[in-house]
Formats: C-alpha cells, structure tokens, sequence
C-alpha cells in the first residue's frame, strides 16, 4: 500500500509538474488571438459610401472609451465634455473589404466591428448595388449581422455620421434607437437589419426597403436634430431605385403588419378648421395574391383599432353616428397611404410587399412561370385594398372642455 | 481489462447522443436541402433507426464480443482481420475528420490567428486524458457534461424565437422529391450512420437486456434536439443563407438580441467532438488490441492519438476540399461500412442459426 | 519549420518517457507484441508529422479513396 | 528521468520491507516476583521520567508488600487516593484473607477491597507500562506474577464548547474536544443505540495514539468497516498527533487536490454522517473526527441545511454551487470574454469595461493573477497573524489593495469586484478552501490561451479527474454519476425529510446493483495493486 503510493506520487508529480511548465510555457508565448478590449478600436457605426472616382470609401466611427462611459461627472469631466466622444477615420480603397483593412494605416489599434450598430450607405453605392458591401458583413465572422441600416440620401455619408447628439454620447446609437421608437410608435420610418436584408437580397420575389436619413439644414457644427430619419428607399434586388415618403412608409409598415402605434390626424366634421387626433393601434395586416385567369391580383387587407388622441373642439365624439364618420374617414387616409405606397412600389418595379415571395411560397407552380418577369408583371398587376377601421376609445373624457 | 469495463444503460445512452450531436450540430448536413432540410433530416432519422435495429440485432446475437470479434467470428481468421482493419481504419478516420472539423471551425469563428495544429493538438491531448482513464470514466464524465450541451442547445433555441420566420418552411418540395432524398442518403450516412462504432462499445452495457431500450431512446433524444437545431437554423436563417453558409448555426446564433452567444456553439461542439473522437478512438484502440491480442490497450493511447493528429491534417488540404469531399465521397465510402457489412454480419448469422 | 521539427521530437520523447515505465511493467507473453506495436504507430505518426512540416506528405488517403471509389462506382464525383 | 524513478522506486521498496521488519510486536514478558528485580526493571524502563511515581506499601498485618506504580498528573490523585491507597491501608480490610489464606492475593485485591470502578489483571509487564502510560495505576503484588491494573485516569481537558470552524445559526453548539473519551461520550449521546460500535485500535509507534472507527452496526456495509479498519491498521508510522496524519495514510488520492476522506468538529454531523452508513475515525489528541468515504457533494452540504426549512436549505444549496463555479471561473471567464470573445458583451458593458481599462499597463491575465496572489497572501495572513495583529492586515488589505492599487492605475476596477467576488464564494466552501485557488489559476491560464475554449478543455479535464477519483471504493461524484436518482434529491437542492425515506443507497445497500458493482471495480484496483506489490 504504502509502496504503491510512493510509486503513484513520483509519476504523478512529474506529470503534473511537466503539464505545469506547458501551461505556462504557452501562457507566456502563445495566446495568438488574444486582444484586451484596450488593444481594439471599438466600431459602434460604419458608412459606406462611393466616391466620385468610382472607390469604396469606408467611414469608421470609433466611441473612446472613457469619454462615453456614464455617470462619472468626475473630475475631469468639464474639461473633457467638449471632446467629442467618438472620432471618425474614413479609408478609401478599390474595395470595401481593402478600404476596411486599410484603415490600420490610420489607427494605433486593430479595428473590432463586432458590437457594430449601424450601417450608413451612401447613395451612390446603393444605386451601384449593396452586393459588396452584404457580401463583406456576411463573410466575416466579426461583423455584426444585426446592426441596423441606414440609407444617406443627398449628402455624402460622412456628414451625416459628423453630426452630435445631445442625447447620447455617441451618435449612431441615437439614430438606432430613434428608428426603433419611430417604427414603434410613429411609422415614418422602418427598422432594418442587415441581416434582414440579406434575407431579401437573395429572395427571388421580394426586394429591400432601407430607412433614409437626411439632412434637414446644413449647418456648421450639425447636430442630429439637424438630420431626420424619415421615409425609406425602394431597391430592385440590391440596386437603390426610389424612394417613399414618410406617408408612404407608413403604408407599407400597414400593410406588413409591423407597426404597433401610429397617430393621424383630420379635420373635425363640425368645424374644418380644427382637427382630431387619433392613435391606431393592432393594425392586423394581411397580403394575398388571388389569380384571375392567370393574371395575380395584389390584395391588401387591413385591420385596425384605434383610441381618440386629441380634439381641437369641444363636440361628443363618442355618438355612434359620429364615430363612423370618423371612421370612414380614417379608413380612407389609410386607404390613401397603402394605396401611394404599392402604387411607388409598382412604378419603381421593386417587390418591396414580397407578393413574389407570397407566390413562390403557396404556389411554386405559378412562380415558375412568371419569375423570370415578374418585375414586369408585378409593376402591372391590378390592386385591391380593403381597409377596417374600428374606434374603440376615447382617453379619459368623452367629450372637450368647451372654453368660455 | 476490456471485457470488464462496464457502462450503465443511462451513460451509455449520453454516450450515443454525444456522438450523434459530434459535429452534426454545428456542420448541419441538411443544409443542401434548403427549406425541405426537416424532412431530408427526418427521412434520414427513420432510416437512421433502423440502421441502429440492424446493429442492436448484431450484438444481440453475439453478446460481450466487440465488432472485431464478430468479424472473424462470421468470416473466418483472414478475411475478418481485413475486414476488421477496414473498420478500424474507418474508426481512425472518423476521429481525423471530426478534429479537423473542430480546428477548421475555432479557426473560422472565433481563433483566426492561432495555428489550428495547436488547437487540435489541445484537443487531443484532452481526448487521450480521457482514454487513458478508460471508458467507464468517459461514460461517467458525460453524465457530468451532457447536461451543459443540452442546457446551451435549449437557451439558443429559445433566444432565437423573435427571429423564426414559419415563411421559410415554404414552397414545400419545391425541386421534387430526389435532392431531399440525396440530402437524406447524405445525412444517413453522418451522422447516423457513423454510430457503427458503438458495436465495439454495446459488450461494455452493464446490463445487455437494456441495450434496444437504450440506443432507442438516444437515437429518438438526440435525433428530435438536432431536428430542433435544424429548424431553428431553417426558420432564423431562410433556405437561401442556409445553404450558403459554412457553419450555419454560427451564425443564427449571432442573431440573439443584445448578446452573440456564438461561443456557446463552440462549446457544444467542443462538447460533441470530446465524446464523437472519445468513442472512435476507444474503438480504434480495442479494435487493435483484440486484434493483436492485449488485453489492455492503454499503452497504445498517445501514439495513436499522435497518428490521428498527424492524419487530421493530412486528410484535406483546405476546407474547401473538406466541404466537397464530406458532402459528395463521404456517404458512398461510409455506407458499405456502415449498412453493407453489418447486414451482410447478420445474413451470415441467420443463415447459420437456419443450417 | 525547425522549431516545428524541434518540437515535434520534443513531444515524441516526452511521449516514449510518458510510457515507457508502463510498458517495461507488461508481462513477458505481450511485451514483445505491445513494444512492436507502440513504436510503429509512434514511427507512423512521427513521420507523417514530420512529412507534414516539410510540406511533403504523400498523397492523401481521401484523394485515394475518391479514385477508388470512382474505379468502383463509376460515379462522377 | 526513468532510472532515477526505477532507484526511487527501489529505495522506498526497501524501506517498506525495513518497516514490516521494525513493526513486529514485542515479545510479552512477565512480571518478575521479586521486588528487587522489579523495581530495576521499573527504574530502567521509567529512567528519567520524573513524572513516574511508585509507591510501596505493606498490607495485611505487613506480611504482604505491593507496590503502586501511576504517572503524576495523567492518573488523578484524588481517585488514586479515594480508591486505592485507602481502602488498602484500611485495617480491617485482610482479616478475611489472612483466615482463609485460599484465595490468591490479587483477585482477593480486587474481589473484595479495591474500590476503583475498573480493574484489570495483568500478567505481562509491558502491558503494565503500556497502563501506566495511559494514566492508569498499576499495583505490583510480591511473589505474585499478576497485577492489577485500576482506571485511574483524570486530567485536565478542555470543556466542550461551540467549534470555530463550523459556526451555525441553528443546530447544537457543541464540539468534539482532544479527549477521545469525551468525543465518544457526544456521539454515543446521539445515537443510543447498542449498534454503534466503537472499535478502538492503537496507531503509532512512538505516541500510540488511541484511534477508534466507529460504525452503525446493520446500516455500515461490513465490507466499508473492513477496509477502513484494513487501511488503519497497514498505517505505519511514528506518530499520531492529528487525525490529518491518518487522513493522508488512508486517502485513496493522495495527490489529488480534492479531499477524499471527510472531517467535522461537530457530534452531529458525525452523528448524521454514521447514521448514513459512513464510517467515523476519532483520533485521540484531536477534536476533528475523520468520515469516509467523503464524496464530492458533502462539500457542498452543510448540517444546517437540515435543520432549517428545506425550501430555504434548498436557495442555499443552489447558492453554494453557484458559488463554487464564480469561485473557480469568475476569473478564468473574465479574461476569456474581455480578451476572446469580446462580441459577447453588449456595447454598454464593454464600454465601460474599456473605459475602466484604458490607463491600465497590464492585461487582464496578469491583473487576475497578481489580485489572486495578493488574495492568498493576505488570506493567509489573516489566519496566521494573532488576533490583534488580524485586524491590521485585513486594513491594510483593504486600503492597499482595494483602493490606493486602483487609484495607481495599477489595477482596474473590475478586477477588485472580480477578485472579492471570487474571495467571498471561495469561503463559503470551507472544505475546498484550499483547492479552488488552483483551479482558479489554471482556469486563467486556459483563458489567457485558448479564452472559453481554453476554458472548457480544463473544464472537462477537470471532470474526468473528478469521474476517476473514487473514495473508498465509492464514486466521488455519486450519486450524479453514476447517476442514482433516488439520491438526487440531497444534491442541488435538499428535498423535505419525509421525501427521503431511503439511506443513501451507494453506501448502504450492498445487495443492490449500484454498490456491488462499485465495489467491484475497487476490489479489481486492489488485487491489481496487490499484484505489482508482490512483483
């Protein structure tokens, strides 16, 4: 017994001595990709962009750390704060991929896009096609598959990303988060990732909508209040084609089933000079493609709810008579929107409603005949929307406060 | 030594789960299938019973003998050794080709820089920790490390329901029946097929009445968690990305909200591959050993593993080739080994029990 | 590359003295059978490492199994 | 490296045979007659004792002549007195012998005048020594080649008070004490029941160090009681001074890092311990009771987890386990995550992290292994330094370390939370205490090279030598691998009393599967060492 044990010990102590000196050995010398969060540039937002020669120029933005960092109004603070907490590097290359890597030239430390959140592209790339840039965030393994994307329209990206908030320390999450709220709760707008488009790229009967931002007033030191992410961009496959309204956006958001509030306002039955506020909620969107001899039809069906927000007179609004009224014309403003909405989609020839898809889903058959032309088809096709409207609250009161 | 180990029904039956979830999860075979991948995986499952019926008939009739044994028991000295060394050969390849998954894998996701000799070097080293302690310990060390890679596989599945788009299941069948069911041949043969191996480990079952009982349940346990994992790749990603991509559940993984739980995959392959190379390297080794006649194979643990490090980076010489070669060589290499010899076993066995 | 050849002998001795005290311990029946065996496959492994750092390796088993079963089949992979 | 093991190998093989040789017990030999030769005899075994006293004295009208023979402080004066020398001198007390003369003199001793409540004939003279070195008194009678040993025993021992080591809100506050009497006298207070056997053997050449190995009678498995009692008794060593030397004797790892022999200082849970099947070890000398066989699990159960409501014990189990991992990992994942696998942290949080590390010269790694360090220095500090001196470490741990390292930019502020956080789980596991810091470097190690990989290949190496560890013939991880679900329900979490009717069955049920087969597998390990042995 107590042989054995002697034995054991003397091996085992030599074996673990020996798996020591490795460990260390390598903890030492090894550690090839190893990289302390001190050692990367952080990229919180990234814009692409084509420059008048025909390159890639690629913006960087990149938080610095201790100035981003929250709730230390410490002793530095005062002096820092008119820092900016972000700094931007751009690159240009023949490509997206070289103008990225390129980047290093002007950087102290390697460059990290994996916590990236936002894409900004440019105009000018978006009409040249996205395939590049897609094809980059998808092939590399620390890209950030759900940032958000944003389409610049009539500015050169780097502008736009120029621009300080006064609500967050860094930029691009101000406009992240306010495309989130907005398609939430006002619908001028639309989220997308880049994952989602990458989905849509590849779908044969569906085509991308991208955000917009622009820039509302060109001023010297531009803020983001300056710029407004408002409407959204038609593509053809990956190729930029038009563009929607605010107005238009929301249609499609309607019509997609992916807005959860979205006020509106008309001029009251009484008195065409005030107007009332509504706030719809639970629109219930469906798309069909019925076939009439072969020929798709495009049908919209819409369902939705809504309280009274805000009336400018004092009339009950709450009587039955009254309500569908208000109804009614509410239904026909939806209607409108839906209506200018497919109506751009068709005169572009972009899918940006997926009936391809919808096609290609429930019926295969049918899609093999018409996918080769089905832009064509799609921008002829005729159109149904019907819209339900229903009122179903009124806040706290039924009825204004009548002034004296 | 060999004849003594013993393995509950339970280890056992975490044991063929573990190899069932290898590198399946992470390589997702179906993924040529596109939106039909859960068919092709079902179709594949179906057929994956009954290749585990046909093996569990083969122990049953020649129980506490291992593969090696029933060979030479079934086609006389000569021809059984050869038949044997093709298995042990096949068993040995197996492991390679799972490690060199795993480095190609850390390689592309997450270790860019560090040389893949290393990483799979790491992993061996572990893999002959673990065959030195012999399978009893493995079995138990599963028991204590499965849970974890059911854990992960749930938390994804669940984190990832925002993202699930039913949309993709559709058109179904759009391009016919026959590229499912290549798909599904594909799929037969790896993963379910692969688990011939455990025929040199079904004469460790402590109690052999359990052993129907036990490989059914496992193959019916893992075959549903990998049909999750391929519908949530199929209804996060889409047909399209799913067939487009390397590792597909890198990157559905990406798309949890707030965190990229992408590390979470490589631990369950981590996982997966310990047992997968565990159980074909064990084979290899008592394969040996019975055919040389020992009866202890742990001396011949770290040159072996020496061998399957070397042949890891042997095999292929990039992924590319890797891709090709799994998806288009692999499944007619494998069935013979997997299907033709075993029935041709039983054949033998009924013809003799009739004569 | 060297320091690859340097580390690959290091790991082969460390390897060999790992085991040798084992293997001494076999009872003489075996011995013989198990030595034979240990230093072949350590020999094919070391060498086929070693090829593999010199970049010479020979053809690749799956290359070989692809013509075979090309010769077989018939099929065109 | 080979040949300088094969010497080893032999040196100590020699040295074991030289062992067996010196361990054959004494010839017995008897007790001379004469009182002159008796007395030498005594002066040459007692030389320069000066504690040992005799005492003559002449009894029965002086004709018979007896000598007393006791150590000076460990026999009591007062028994000796009260229960020997005076009945003894009693005038009276021989007028029965001297009518008779029939009887001998020393069962007459003890038949009919000695009063001490034990008494015991002894005819070999080493045995007398053997008592007298016990604090018993030995009476030597002229021309008579018996004597009579009497229990005179009494010294000074510490009064039973509430252990340090194992504090509890509720439950008794009682602990073992250094007298092995008292310590059997507590548990024997729990258990009254014929069935607890108390089998006391001695260990120790030099010190004979009283060591007994107590067991319930029809709940211990007889084959658990024979090992223990086999390995007690191949112990071969000089001396006994703590159970810890009979812990390292007995171990069936000894260089693993993980215990796997158990102690308390608390009569209930070894009380508890026992009435599970387990088999007690009291040393003499020690307050701390040895249990075996000692599995993983019980390093995570705490007596008052069944003293309080089991839905409460329950959060604390789950408590300690999580605590066990924070205090392994928490390090090893924080340079993983911060170095490898930075996409995992959402923006904020690497922000922040980022902005604390900015001014930092070191890496993550070596932060978390210098904060490591400094934390068994001071730990160690703590427990060594006197109590007034105590207090002044743990300012100066906490002002150096904590706060002036920090404002040096030497060390950032996550690392402190880290470090503390890991501290703070590392105590609430006592009996891993002194384990978990070296698995808390080697997980940082792993981390710093191959970051969660790095981690979970130590992970699973680690389990794989948790799965080959086995204690006294027991699995250590039982019952959760191999898993038996009837004794899950005092794992994670502590199901109510009445829910666990049954004994554990890993250690009690011989004739069901799970033991046997364990049981199997260790006595294949034995024959197997007992075969190199004999080669």
């Amino acid at each position: 017994m107590m042989l054995d044990l002697g034995k054991n010990s003397l091996k085992n102590i030599s074996l673990r001595s020996a798996s020591l000196i490795i460990l260390v050995f390598f903890s030492l010398t090894g550690c090839w990709d190893n990289k302390d969060v001190t050692e990367i540039n952080l990229i919180t937002a990234v814009g692409v962009d084509k420059t008048t020669d025909g390159r890639v120029e690629v913006t960087f933005e990149i938080p610095r750390p201790s100035l981003t960092r929250t709730g230390q109004a410490g002793a530095g603070g005062g002096e820092n704060s008119r820092e900016k907490a972000v700094s931007l590097v751009s690159s240009k290359g023949d490509t997206a991929f070289i103008a990225v890597r390129s980047m290093v030239e002007k950087l102290a430390k390697d460059i990290f896009p994996s916590k990236m959140e936002l894409l900004l592209i440019g105009e000018d790339l978006a009409r040249a096609g996205l395939q590049e840039v897609f094809d980059l965030m998808e092939r590399d393994p620390e890209s950030n598959m759900t940032a958000k994307v944003l389409l610049v329209k009539g500015a050169p990206v780097k502008q736009v990303m120029e621009a300080e908030s006064e609500q967050e320390k860094i930029p691009s999450l101000h406009l992240v988060k306010s495309i989130t709220v907005n398609q939430d709760t006002f619908g001028s707008s639309k989220e997308a990732r880049v994952i989602d488009i990458l989905r849509e790229v590849a779908l044969p009967g569906k085509d991308p909508l991208i955000p917009v931002v622009e820039i509302l007033e060109e001023k010297e030191n531009l803020k983001v209040k300056n710029i407004l992410v408002s409407g959204s961009a038609a593509f053809r496959g990956d190729k930029l084609v038009g563009y929607l309204t605010a107005t238009e956006t929301r249609g499609w958001l309607l019509a997609e089933n992916k807005i959860k509030a979205s006020v509106y306002s008309l001029p009251s039955p009484n008195d065409e000079t005030k107007n009332i506020s509504f706030e719809m909620y639970c629109e219930n969107g469906q798309k069909k493609v019925e076939f009439i001899e072969g020929k798709p039809k495009l049908v919209i069906k819409i369902k939705a709810t809504g309280d009274i927000g805000e009336s400018q007179e004092p009339t009950d609004l709450t009587q039955p008579q009254m309500l569908k009224k208000l109804e009614n014309k509410i239904k026909q403003i939806i209607t409108e929107e839906v209506n200018s909405a497919l109506n751009s989609a068709q005169k572009y020839h972009s899918d940006i409603f997926g009936f391809g898809d919808i096609i290609h889903r429930k019926n295969p058959q049918e899609w093999q005949k018409i996918k080769d032309n089905w832009p064509e088809i799609f921008s002829k096709a005729p159109t149904e929307i019907t819209v339900e409207v229903k009122l179903k609250r009124s806040g706290y009161t039924r009825k204004g406060v009548e002034p004296l | 030594m060999m004849t003594n180990v013993k393995i509950s029904g339970y280890q056992l039956a975490l044991l063929i789960m573990g190899f069932l979830f290898g590198s399946t999860a992470v390589l997702n075979p179906t993924a040529m299938a596109g939106q039909d991948a859960w068919l092709a995986y079902i179709l594949a499952w179906v057929g994956g019973f009954m290749l585990i019926w046909l093996y569990v008939r083969i122990a049953l009739i020649n129980p506490s003998l291992t593969l090696v044994e029933i060979l030479k028991v079934t086609f006389g000295k000569y021809l059984g050794t050869v038949i044997a060394l093709l298995y042990i050969w096949y068993f040995l390849h197996l492991a390679a080709l799972v490690l060199r998954d795993f480095g190609e894998h850390m390689n592309v996701t997450v270790f860019y820089r560090t040389p893949m000799t290393f990483i799979i070097s790491c992993f061996a080293l572990l893999i002959a920790y673990c065959l030195r302690k012999g399978l009893e310990v493995t079995g138990r060390a599963a028991e204590i490390l499965m849970p974890y890679l059911f854990i992960f596989v749930i938390i994804i599945f669940f984190l990832l329901i925002p993202e699930y788009d039913t949309n993709n299941l559709f058109p179904f069948l759009e391009k016919g029946l026959t590229p499912v069911i290549q798909v599904a041949f594909g799929v037969l043969t790896f993963p379910f097929g692969e688990t011939v191996t455990f025929l040199m480990i079904f004469p460790a079952l402590y109690s052999p009445g359990q052993l129907k009982k036990v490989s059914f349940a496992a193959f019916g346990v893992m075959g549903f968690i990998i049909l999750g994992i391929i519908v949530r790749d199929l209804l996060s990603l889409g047909p399209d990305l799913l067939t487009r991509l390397v590792f597909p559940p890198s990157l559905s993984t990406e798309l949890t909200p707030e965190l990229q739980l992408e590390p979470l995959i490589s631990v369950n392959f981590l996982l997966g591959g310990w047992v997968k190379i565990t159980v074909c390297l064990y084979a290899a080794l008592v394969g040996i050993a019975q055919l040389l006649g020992l009866n202890d194979y742990k001396h011949l643990v770290l040159p072996l593993v020496l061998l399957a490090v070397g042949l890891a980076m042997w095999l292929y010489e990039d992924l590319f080739k890797m891709m090709d070669w799994t998806a288009n060589v692999y499944p007619y290499y494998a069935f013979p080994l997997q299907f033709g010899i075993p029935l041709l076993i039983l054949l033998v066995a009924k013809i003799r029990k009739l004569a | 590359m060297a320091l690859n050849i340097i580390l690959l002998v290091i790991i082969a001795i460390i390897m060999v003295l790992l085991d040798l005290p084992g293997l001494l311990k076999i009872e003489k029946k075996n011995k013989i059978k198990v030595l034979i065996s240990y230093f072949l496959l350590l020999l094919t492994g070391f060498t086929l490492g070693l090829l593999l750092i010199l970049e010479r390796e020979p053809v690749s088993p799956t290359v070989i199994i692809e013509r075979m079963l090309n010769l077989i089949l018939g099929i065109g992979l | 490296m080979f040949s300088w093991l094969k010497r080893k190998y032999k040196f100590l093989k020699t040295m074991a045979q030289a062992n067996q040789q010196k361990n054959e017990q004494p010839q017995a030999e008897k007790i001379p007659q004469s009182f002159p030769e008796l007395r030498a005899k005594l002066q040459q075994v007692f030389a320069e004792c000066g504690d040992f006293k005799t005492r003559e004295i002449l009894v029965g009208d002086e004709h018979y002549r007896l000598i007393i023979a006791w150590m000076d402080n460990l026999a009591s004066n007062q028994i000796l007195h009260e229960s020997l020398i005076r009945p003894l001198l009693e005038p009276q007390a021989f007028c029965q012998f001297l009518e008779d003369k029939e009887e001998d003199l020393a069962v007459f001793l003890k038949n009919n005048v000695l009063i001490a409540a034990e008494l015991k004939e002894v005819t070999d003279f080493n045995q007398t020594v053997e008592f007298i070195l016990c604090g018993e008194s030995v009476i030597y009678i002229e021309g008579s080649s018996t004597a009579l040993a009497a229990a005179t025993r009494g010294w000074e021992t510490r009064t039973v008070t509430e252990p340090e080591t194992e504090t509890v809100v509720r439950g008794p506050r009682e602990g073992f004490v250094e007298d092995l009497a008292v310590n059997c006298a507590l548990l024997r207070r729990k258990i009254k029941n014929p069935n607890l056997k108390m089998e006391m053997m001695k260990i120790g050449r030099q010190t004979k160090t009283t060591v007994c190995v107590c067991y319930l009678k029809g709940i211990a498995d007889p084959a658990l009681v024979q090992e223990a009692k086999t390995r007690l008794q191949k112990i071969n060593i000089d001396a006994v001074l703590e159970s810890g030397y009979l812990e390292e004797m007995i171990e069936d790892a000894p260089l693993s890092f993980f215990p796997t022999v158990g102690n308390s200082e608390k009569p209930d849970v070894v009380a508890a311990k026992i009435l599970e099947g387990r088999v007690g070890i009291f040393c003499d000398g020690t307050p701390f009771v040895l249990t075996v066989p000692y599995l993983f699990l019980e390093t995570l159960q705490a007596s008052e987890d069944y003293y309080t409501r089991a839905i409460s014990s329950s959060l604390l189990r789950t408590v300690r386990i999580i605590c066990f991992y924070v205090s392994i990992l928490l390090p090893g994942l924080y340079v993983a995550f911060l170095n490898f696998h930075q996409s995992v942290l959402p923006l904020n949080f690497l922000l922040t992290i980022a902005a604390s590390r900015e001014s930092i010269p070191f890496s993550p790694f070596t932060e978390a292994l210098f904060m490591g360090i400094t934390f068994e220095i001071l730990q160690e500090a703590g427990i060594r330094m006197p109590r007034p001196i105590g207090q002044s470490v743990s300012i100066v741990g906490a002002l150096v370390i904590g706060e002036a390292s920090v404002r040096a930019g030497l060390v950032s502020d996550p690392m402190v939370i880290i470090t503390a956080l890991t501290a703070i789980s590392t105590f609430i596991l006592p009996p891993l205490q002194r384990v978990l810091p070296f698995f808390r470097f080697g997980f940082t190690i792993a981390a710093n090279i191959l970051g969660l990989l790095g981690i979970f290949f130590f992970l699973i190496a680690l389990v794989i030598h948790l799965c080959t560890l086995r204690s006294f013939g027991i699995p250590y991880l039982a019952p959760l691998a191999p898993l038996s679900l009837s004794d899950i329900k005092d794992t994670f979490v502590r199901f109510p009393l009445w829910t666990m009717l049954t004994r554990p069955r890993d250690l009690t049920w011989p004739e069901t599967g799970q033991a046997a087969k364990y049981r199997a597998g260790a006595e294949q390990l034995l024959s197997k060492m007992r075969k190199k042995e004999d080669r």
